[in-house]
């Protein structure tokens, strides 16, 4: 390729993937804002000068006539996603941890079996498990709980915070650990003193994984879930009748996804100062 | 307070890390553990420190059985070769650290942070990350580290060997005042350089393959090494080792009469010997055995040119720093008095003698 | 090292014992319901063989499902995978406006897939849809998107790549991020060119980064479903169902608890048998072995 | 090979930055065709500054690179027809030795016959003739620095080969080695190689000419005994040598220099007008004796340091700090007070930090 005709193909290639991945935001984003007679009138794209906006969706969101309050779901997937993501990266860290520095051997099982074990469970269709979970959570008489969702919901992440942090803790050196218990620590605090605090970097990209599986979880929520607890995907697809209310499901669907949306700044800045290269391997 | 190894011995992958080690280390002696790199002398520190199992021995502490203490109830510390540090600490809270999980008090924990920077030349330097400071700076922090904490068993694997030299040179001389003043302290510390294991150690251990080949006082060691393999550790450049005869008051090497033999020589029976001659010892001549120069370095002030009588490489030192083309023929004296000969096995059989004037000053 | 023995379990077996428990009655339920008539109508743990069993061998569609998600997902991690590296090289170095492409492109993946299926659901609708009306601008016929088969793969298709893509793009992007720069360097130096230096330098170096998104793609693709759910229901007929989706009708839909545990079984089984062989060949292909 | 020429380079990362801060300050320098260089100094010095403009990888502040007459300033790397061994081992890891060996050919597009005698001519030189077919990245660290090192050579016409502490990651063991080789390597196919290193042995057995760094600046270029025989500078004094050379402040009577009030005879004179005086002395050439004589003093003990074939003594003379190396032989002397010769001609003046030049 010609060095001048370079940049043009560079930045034409890098505007039409641009337009792809922002269409439907923008799709969304211009729908929210109209009401019966603009969508019922064929696609439109600029307020004001094709259609004239409103609110009504957006209204309709936060309890508005004919709407839902998407405010609780919003809770409840929050408090979901931050207790699951909390369990799963002590757990997963802690057995991460013992996984990276201590050899294990029991019959024919090693250390890296335990974490393809854990990683594994990635593999498991939802659908496979969510019957026995039905019965089991019924059982237990969690069923339509948080509680219930958080312990489902354990099982999607910590496979997850456990394959983050055992590569995380392999590039840190082993003689931290041995340094620590010279000093005087026992395994417990060798692991809390001198690893964890330098184990922010990994911690952080675990539980932005964590974040977005947790936070993006439908199809658990809309099985094991009903009327009392609605998490804020199940909100959402509720909305998405026969008839659609395009501008109410669209005001829901961007508030439903706007928290994680400005997580990718923040992932940006940390893939920029190349902490995420230690933990993705 | 006397620290004893009882038949030591660790089997990796039918490598043998260590085989039969068996040492005492003294309270307030510094011990030098000196062999080549892979010798065993890391695995000797890390099976004290409790931080390697072995496959069998015994560890013990005036007599009480130390194999089954764990490691964080040892009072130890340990200095590693790659400047190890807690990262998210500043320097102070590096130091601290230790003393913190003593329980110690506030006051105490300043009062013993600041003694042991200002000991090492770090004060003023307490607020600074590990990160933020040079190799050398880094490798004071991990002592500094080790002293405060004023344990019973000091351990330093290779110190100074990641560091360059003049900083190598300067710590050297700094640590030999540094441990002369450690009290009741066991310091064990190992080296691949022979003049820093007989600057600093009050005790030398020389360490092959595993084994422990030899312990003296570096003087002895220096002077008297039991073995063809201990005299090569213990030299730098490794002392000349080479096969010969003794002839008929000549020694012979590779067909050639080398030299006559010396006094110290003579009440031994004509045969087949090695002989061992230090890269000083050697010189260049204008009259002597002829040799090939295949290679010339320069360490420190000194010139090592490396030379081929035959198929017998020799080394000769020089004192200052000489250019000597690759590929020039040289002539070599070999000087006769200060031959070692070893049996054919390699143990000891005669050494020259240092008419020494004195050894007062020490 | 003495008196470690102990404490290694106390690090392991919480996160270890919580996984087992999760998982462990699920599939224990999961196996002994594959071998019960457990239905709609007679909801009980009965023993009836292998009788589910054969009646999947001959569920055809059920096959074709299977046959379907292995296209989906191998075509779909692949355009992922040449995009995503693409797109990964084009930010990777001097391009203005860096962070703002680099952000932009990996928001898809932080959203949920069944929210932003919605989304595509009105993109893809044959009237009232942007996309019939850009075409209808460019002069080329309206497609029924979302109800003849072969555009409603097609659909279902575009909706994967944008979602996933991004997460290509991330690690791709992270792998790219942390080569050293002395191998691109050496390659200038020896004289080589764009081209030369991509496939002899910057692809080798990333072969390790490469097969692992491949596979992480690849293991979250097998489970595609919910987006199913939302965009076309499967439809239309069942032209775009996808074994997930097949099972969540037979077990859940129509409750056809037995029958779609045998599947579900055999289903695991098969992906991860087929993961598995996938892993090694790329593993081998690329000569991850020896590597330092 | 090429000449490389120097000619005022200057550099400063930060634009409009003093010269005083400047990571490398204006010089000028020239690198003969067909010889090693070695560039040594402690890190911050300015060596990989200066090995980056030589590269192309840093466009100088000022000044200009000529390598045989032409200006290669505004050229990137790739056009520069140089070669670069990089601390850590770069090899095409998809590709056989002999591939990698072959790369640089490749895309000059020499023909095959051509690229096969070639590869195999600089392989046997490497010893690595029993191993073309193996893939590369198999090799152990020191085998792959060879590799770098031939794939520069393989190219008959490379300007210039660099190297940037190409033992940083080789294993102690096997470093001694492959100095050897890469002496042995550049004695026989003389290509012009600018070698960096942190470390002043390495240097010295390395390079025909050795050029001192420190703070931005070259110190001192010349060949490794005139470093260490006549030093430009005390911190060339003290950075070359083990133990640093010795610095004693001198008293002036007359036309006389005086140490602790006897007579020190000296091969120099210098202007009146220069300020304070100091004799810098070689710790080898210091000499313990027992008759006094020309250029004896009063030596005290402090202490010693057995380094095994020698020992260094601690000394105080007139009340500064010294110190001798002598043979093990000679012992250490059995009294506190003796008598020190610091022979005449060994005995160079500094003022300044800087060796006062003769006229």
């Amino acid at each position: 390729m010609r060095p001048r005709l370079y940049p043009v193909f560079k930045y034409t290639v890098i505007a039409l993937w641009a337009c792809f991945v922002a269409g439907p935001f923008f799709w969304a984003m211009t729908t929210s804002f109209k009401d019966a007679n603009a969508v019922q009138g064929g696609a439109t794209y600029l307020p004001w000068i094709q259609y004239q906006p409103t609110a009504t969706g957006w209204r309709n969101i936060f309890g508005g006539a004919g709407g839902i309050d998407v405010i609780q779901p919003f809770l409840n997937s929050a408090i979901v996603t931050i207790a699951a993501s909390a369990i799963s990266l002590v757990l997963g860290s802690l057995a991460a941890y013992a996984l990276s520095r201590y050899r294990f051997k029991i019959g024919f099982i090693k250390n890296s079996d335990i974490v393809f074990f854990f990683v594994s469970q990635r593999i498991m269709p939802p659908v496979v498990l969510v019957i026995p979970f039905f019965y089991l959570l019924q059982w237990a008489g969690l069923l339509d709980t948080i509680a219930g969702l958080v312990i489902v919901t354990v099982a999607l992440l910590l496979p997850i915070a456990v394959w983050v942090m055992v590569d995380f803790f392999n590039g840190i050196p082993r003689e931290i650990d041995e340094m620590a218990m010279l000093d005087g620590c026992g395994p417990l605090q060798t692991f809390v003193r001198a690893i964890l605090p330098n184990s922010l970097p990994g911690l952080t990209v675990a539980a932005m994984f964590c974040a977005v599986f947790g936070w993006n979880d439908f199809f658990f929520a809309f099985r094991l879930t009903f009327t009392e607890v609605q998490t804020l995907p199940q909100a959402v697809v509720a909305l998405n009748s026969s008839i659609p209310p395009w501008w109410t499901l669209s005001a829901a669907a961007l508030f439903g996804v706007a928290p994680l949306v400005l997580l990718a700044i923040w992932v940006e800045r940390y893939l920029s100062k190349g902490n995420l290269s230690g933990a993705v391997r | 307070m006397t620290l004893s190894a009882t038949d030591l011995s660790l089997t990796v992958d039918g490598v043998d890390h260590l085989k039969s080690v068996t040492a005492t280390f003294e309270p307030g002696r510094l011990h030098t553990v000196i062999g080549r790199t892979m010798a065993g002398k890391t695995t000797l520190l890390r099976a004290l420190a409790g931080l390697q199992e072995v496959d069998s021995g015994s560890l013990t502490r005036d007599g009480a059985d130390l194999m089954r203490t764990p490691v964080w109830r040892r009072d130890t510390a340990m200095v590693y070769q790659q400047f190890i540090n807690y990262p998210h600490l500043s320097v102070f809270g590096n130091v601290a650290f230790p003393l913190r999980r003593q329980g110690l008090s506030r006051d105490e924990i300043q009062r013993r942070v600041s003694k042991s920077l200002a000991l090492v030349g770090l004060t003023g330097f307490e607020r600074r990350k590990p990160s933020q400071l040079s190799g050398g700076q880094q490798q004071r922090v991990a002592v500094a580290r080790a002293l405060a904490r004023g344990t019973g068993i000091l351990l330093l694997d290779e110190p100074l060997a990641n560091l360059d030299y003049k900083l190598r040179e300067q710590l050297r001389d700094e640590f030999k005042t540094l441990f002369s003043d450690q009290g009741d302290t066991i310091v064990v510390y190992t080296t691949t350089e022979p003049a820093e294991a007989m600057m600093l150690g009050d005790v030398v251990l020389v360490m092959h393959e595993g084994r422990i080949l030899q312990v003296g006082p570096p003087q002895e060691v220096f002077e008297r090494p039991a073995t063809t393999t201990v005299a090569s550790i213990i030299n730098d450049p490794p002392m000349n080792i080479f096969p010969g005869r003794i002839e008929g008051g000549q020694v012979t090497v590779a067909g050639f009469q080398a030299t006559h033999v010396s006094a110290h020589l003579a009440q031994l029976p004509d045969g087949a010997y090695q002989f061992g001659l230090r890269a000083t010892d050697v010189s260049l001549a204008s009259a002597g055995v002829e040799g090939a120069v295949t290679f010339v370095e320069i360490s420190g002030s000194e010139t090592f040119v490396h030379a081929a009588v035959g198929k017998t490489p020799f080394v000769i030192q020089i004192e200052g720093i000489h250019d000597v083309a690759l590929g020039d023929l040289v002539k070599l004296r070999l000087r006769p008095e200060r031959l070692y000969a070893f049996d054919e096995k390699g143990s000891l059989v005669r050494t020259p003698s240092y008419d020494l004037v004195s050894v007062g000053g020490r | 090292m003495y008196g470690l023995r102990r404490h290694k379990s106390m690090f392991l077996l919480p996160g270890l014992l919580t996984l087992l428990l999760i998982i462990i009655f699920p599939l224990l339920f999961t196996i002994r319901v594959s071998f019960s008539g457990w239905n709609v109508s007679s909801p009980q743990m009965d023993f009836i063989a292998g009788a589910n069993y054969a009646a999947m061998l001959h569920d055809s569609r059920f096959w074709s499902a299977i046959m379907r998600l292995i296209l989906l997902a191998g075509g779909t991690v692949l355009i992922q995978y040449v995009v995503g590296f693409g797109m990964a090289l084009l930010v990777w170095r001097d391009v203005r406006g860096r962070r703002f492409w680099r952000v932009l492109f990996l928001v898809p993946m932080m959203t949920t897939p069944v929210v932003m299926a919605a989304i595509w659901q009105m993109i893809f609708h044959e009237s009232l849809g942007p996309l019939n009306d850009l075409l209808g601008m460019l002069g080329l016929t309206k497609v029924a998107w979302l109800t003849e088969s072969g555009p409603a793969l097609v659909a279902l298709m575009t909706v994967e790549v944008w979602q996933w893509t991004p997460f290509m793009f991330l690690l791709l992007l992270a792998g790219l991020l942390s080569l050293p720069k002395e191998p691109f360097m050496a390659a200038a130096i020896d004289g080589a060119d764009v081209w030369r230096t991509f496939w002899k330098v910057t692809f080798p170096l990333m072969a390790p980064v490469s097969v692992a998104a491949v596979i992480i793609r690849l293991i979250e693709a097998s489970k595609l479903s919910d987006s199913v759910y939302v965009l076309t229901s499967g439809g239309p007929g069942s032209s775009t169902e996808t074994p997930g989706y097949y099972l969540y009708i037979q077990g859940l839909r129509d409750q056809q608890t037995g029958y779609s545990g045998a599947m579900s079984l055999t289903y695991l089984v098969l992906m991860i048998v087929t993961l598995t062989v996938v892993a090694a060949m790329l593993t081998r292909a690329l000569k991850l072995k020896g590597h330092s | 090979m090429a000449q490389l020429d120097i000619v005022d380079v200057g550099h400063s990362y930060t634009p409009g930055a003093e010269e005083k801060q400047w990571a490398l300050k204006p010089l000028r320098l020239t690198f003969e065709a067909g010889k090693t260089y070695a560039l040594v100094g402690p890190s911050g010095c300015g060596k990989t500054t200066l090995l980056n403009i030589l590269s192309g990888l840093v466009k100088p502040s000022q000044g200009q690179v000529l390598f045989d007459g032409v200006d290669v300033t505004a050229l990137p790397t790739k056009a520069r027809n140089i070669a670069q061994v990089f601390q850590f081992p770069v090899i095409y890891h998809s590709m056989t030795v002999y591939e990698n060996l072959a790369f640089p050919l490749q895309c000059r597009r020499w023909d095959k016959a051509r690229i096969d005698a070639k590869v195999h001519q600089v392989a046997e030189a490497l010893d690595l003739d029993d191993r073309l077919g193996q893939p590369a990245r198999r090799l152990t660290a020191d085998d792959k620095q060879l590799i770098s090192l031939g794939r520069g050579l393989v190219r008959d016409d490379v300007a210039a080969v660099l190297m940037d502490e190409p033992l940083t990651v080789i294993d102690p063991q096997l470093k001694h080695s492959l100095r050897r080789k890469i002496r042995e390597i550049t004695e026989q196919f003389q290509p012009t190689v600018i070698y960096v290193t942190h470390d002043q042995y390495e240097a010295m057995s390395v390079a025909q000419e050795v050029l001192v760094m420190r703070d931005g600046q070259a110190m001192q270029q010349g060949t490794p005994e005139q470093l260490f025989e006549a030093p430009s500078s005390a911190y060339v004094g003290y950075f070359i040598g083990s133990p640093a050379m010795n610095f004693l402040t001198l008293d002036r009577a007359h036309q006389e220099f005086t140490l602790g009030g006897r007579t020190l005879a000296v091969a120099w004179d210098i202007p009146g007008s220069t300020s304070e005086v100091q004799v810098g002395i070689r710790p080898e050439y210091v000499k313990v004796v027992t008759e006094p004589g020309p250029n004896t003093f009063a030596a005290r003990l402090r202490g010693v340091q057995d380094h095994g074939p020698q020992r260094v003594l601690e000394i105080d003379v007139a009340g500064q700090p010294m110190k001798a190396k002598v043979p093990r032989e000679d012992g250490v002397p059995a009294i506190e007070e003796f008598l020190v010769h610091l022979p005449r001609a060994k005995a160079l003046p500094y003022s300044d930090g800087y060796l006062v030049l003769q006229s």
